[in-house]
């Protein structure tokens, strides 16, 4: 058997091995793995002439409806217990730190917003945000810094991550619940005090535009 | 978004216009201070009281809901975080701005633009609560859903492939031989005399040692002034002479530590 | 969907789930298990009335051929990747990395004076060489042993190889480009000095082929 395998895999040196094959690599690889790993790696890993994008939709079909499934987050994917057999698993449930109320509305506003500055963030909540609260939410890697606004002062931005996006399931950022519905009813807008001076709007549209629509 | 307002802050809310009840309501919020998100969350508490749409919301009124809240805490010397007063002026401003009207030539937004901007802010902060509440609602990874217990480690193979270019190779050779301000190609050897030829020379010579010599006198011609030559030389004259004694063609001898070495035939 | 799993999950106490619903459940927990499982546990973990010894046979059976198998450790199950496919687990980088200057200085001296010995790599570099730069170079294939040199001690020489000539273009290292060359492309100060006869360019050469005739 090992003989055959090298065999094969230096024959695969002038051509891929069958789809059949190549999912059962791509299984493998993501099965390895704990965390998300995107198609680039995958190819990366696996012999040259592989297409892990084609293999992956094969290996997706054949998950669904078990016990585990092939999931997408953001451009990597990984696979994860079904979540309706989480019941099953106090073992493995890991009990998380309560977050505050500050800090998931926070978070919730950097999701639906983003980027977003904390200038922005407190003119949401209508108080200051602690830096303790933007801290939690960047150690636990549910936010991390985005591109600076080009307003004056230049301030910071803040995006999620991959791995919120992996905590609660979600593919993208597109598919934050209610998004469409927000974005539809101007809750997303940052409308300035009327009066007031604003420089800074136009450029939070624009960074949100480029935010979410630059994917679909 | 508002279907399902959580009303976790305020019970029965008072009927508007009923100044009893309004004062009730401040007081409650007084109980309440801090459990408050600051004068944002404060307001988004009070205008549930109005039991309608944000969209609808009258904005004189729950500024006037604050503005007794404010009253009624100065009153009992409650201290309160400065954005509260600040809140309470800016209100103070805008009831008297929905209250009077315009002044001619008056600049700047108008009081109903004000009341929009305010209502909008507070719909917001609502959608923000609803979007966190479902965000928080959904399946959660390690409570929901799980990864891989065992994940295998991918084993990194480092390989160094080490380059050089031609070039590398011609400038490294040229920085050789340009080094000592350029140093002859040939190997520089003629300052070395070997033990070889010290014996093949010394063993043509024996026959003439009949008496003791000392053996810096034998070091061949043009071997004695330079002194590396003359190292050289001697240590491997030296050496030599070691060799021939071991065989039994020569004796050797020193008088004391560093006095000249002396050598003759051995026998005869 | 939460509710219809409570009900589910209430059923359940009277009447097990379908067999192909305990399959799902085992291969959640044998995925999210951070060890191995027995069959004891699998049952108490499962709701009343399963048979986790059964379930685990079909989903043996499912992953057989897979690019993960079910195994057995001792008296416990645990998901792997197909041992066939270990090579995926392994992430090959290459770095390319220079040659150092004590390293490329021997292999030019090498290249321009073979057969040499260590001790004339020594004298014409001026310094010693450390053992390492000549394994390093003897175990990139670019020099090689060759034969003894007759004179006392009979030291080694070093010689440039097939693999030499190929990484550098070279046909023969006689290909090389001689002094004169090397003057006339500007890497070799040209200012010849006072009393040092130019013939060395022809000796060089000489020397050069003398070295490589008994190559040939």
């Amino acid at each position: 058997m090992p003989a055959d395998d090298r065999t094969e895999r230096e024959e695969s040196l002038f051509e891929a091995p069958p789809l059949a094959e190549q999912e059962r690599m791509v299984e493998a690889i993501l099965f390895a793995s704990a965390e998300p790993v995107r198609v680039a790696e995958l190819n990366a890993r696996m012999p040259h002439g592989c297409d892990a994008a084609e293999a992956l939709a094969l290996l997706r079909r054949r998950y669904q409806g078990r016990g585990v499934q092939v999931v997408k987050v953001g451009e990597a994917w990984v696979l994860r217990t079904a979540p309706d057999l989480g019941f099953l698993m106090q073992k493995e449930t890991v009990e998380t730190r309560k977050l505050s109320r500050a800090a998931i509305e926070t978070l919730a506003i950097v999701a639906y917003h983003q980027p977003v500055t904390r200038a922005e963030i407190e003119e949401i909540r209508g108080v200051s945000v602690s830096r303790g609260t933007v801290d939690q939410l960047l150690e636990l890697e549910w936010i991390r810094f985005g591109r600076r606004r080009m307003t004056p002062g230049r301030p910071v931005t803040y995006v999620v991550t991959e791995t919120f996006l992996d905590h609660f399931g979600l593919e993208s950022a597109r598919d934050l619940p209610g998004l469409k519905e927000l974005r539809a009813a101007g809750l997303l807008d940052s409308r300035p005090l009327p009066g007031a001076p604003s420089e800074d709007d136009e450029a939070g549209e624009d960074g949100q535009s480029d935010m979410f629509e630059d994917e679909s | 978004m508002a279907e399902t307002e959580p009303d976790d802050f305020f019970a029965e809310g008072p009927a508007r216009d009923d100044p009893v009840a309004a004062r009730r309501a401040a007081e409650a919020l007084i109980v309440d201070v801090e459990g408050f998100e600051g004068p944002l969350d404060m307001l988004l508490t009070l205008s549930r009281t109005q039991k309608v749409d944000l969209r609808k919301i009258s904005v004189l009124h729950l500024a006037q809901q604050y503005l007794a809240f404010i009253e009624r805490a100065t009153a009992l010397r409650i201290e309160l975080a400065a954005d509260y007063l600040v809140m309470a002026a800016w209100l103070a401003f805008l009831k008297s701005r929905l209250l009077l009207p315009p002044e001619p030539g008056d600049e700047g937004p108008s009081g109903e633009e004000l009341a929009a901007h305010l209502a909008f802010q507070l719909e917001r902060l609502e959608a923000m609560r609803q979007a966190a509440a479902q965000l928080m609602a959904r399946d959660q990874r390690g409570r929901d859903f799980f990864a891989r217990g065992i994940p295998e480690d991918v084993t990194r193979v480092r390989r160094v492939r080490y380059t050089a270019t031609l070039l590398d190779l011609m400038q490294g050779y040229a920085r050789i031989r340009t080094r000592d301000d350029f140093r002859p190609y040939v190997l520089d050897r003629d300052a070395i005399y070997t033990m070889e030829e010290a014996l093949e020379r010394m063993r043509g010579m024996i026959g003439y040692a009949g008496d003791w010599v000392a053996l810096s006198t034998w070091l061949p011609e043009g071997w004695e002034l330079d002194p590396a030559r003359r190292r050289s030389a001697t240590a491997a004259h030296f050496a030599a002479t070691l060799e021939l004694v071991k065989q039994g063609a020569l004796e050797l001898r020193q008088g004391e530590s560093f006095a000249p070495i002396q050598i003759r035939r051995k026998g005869g």
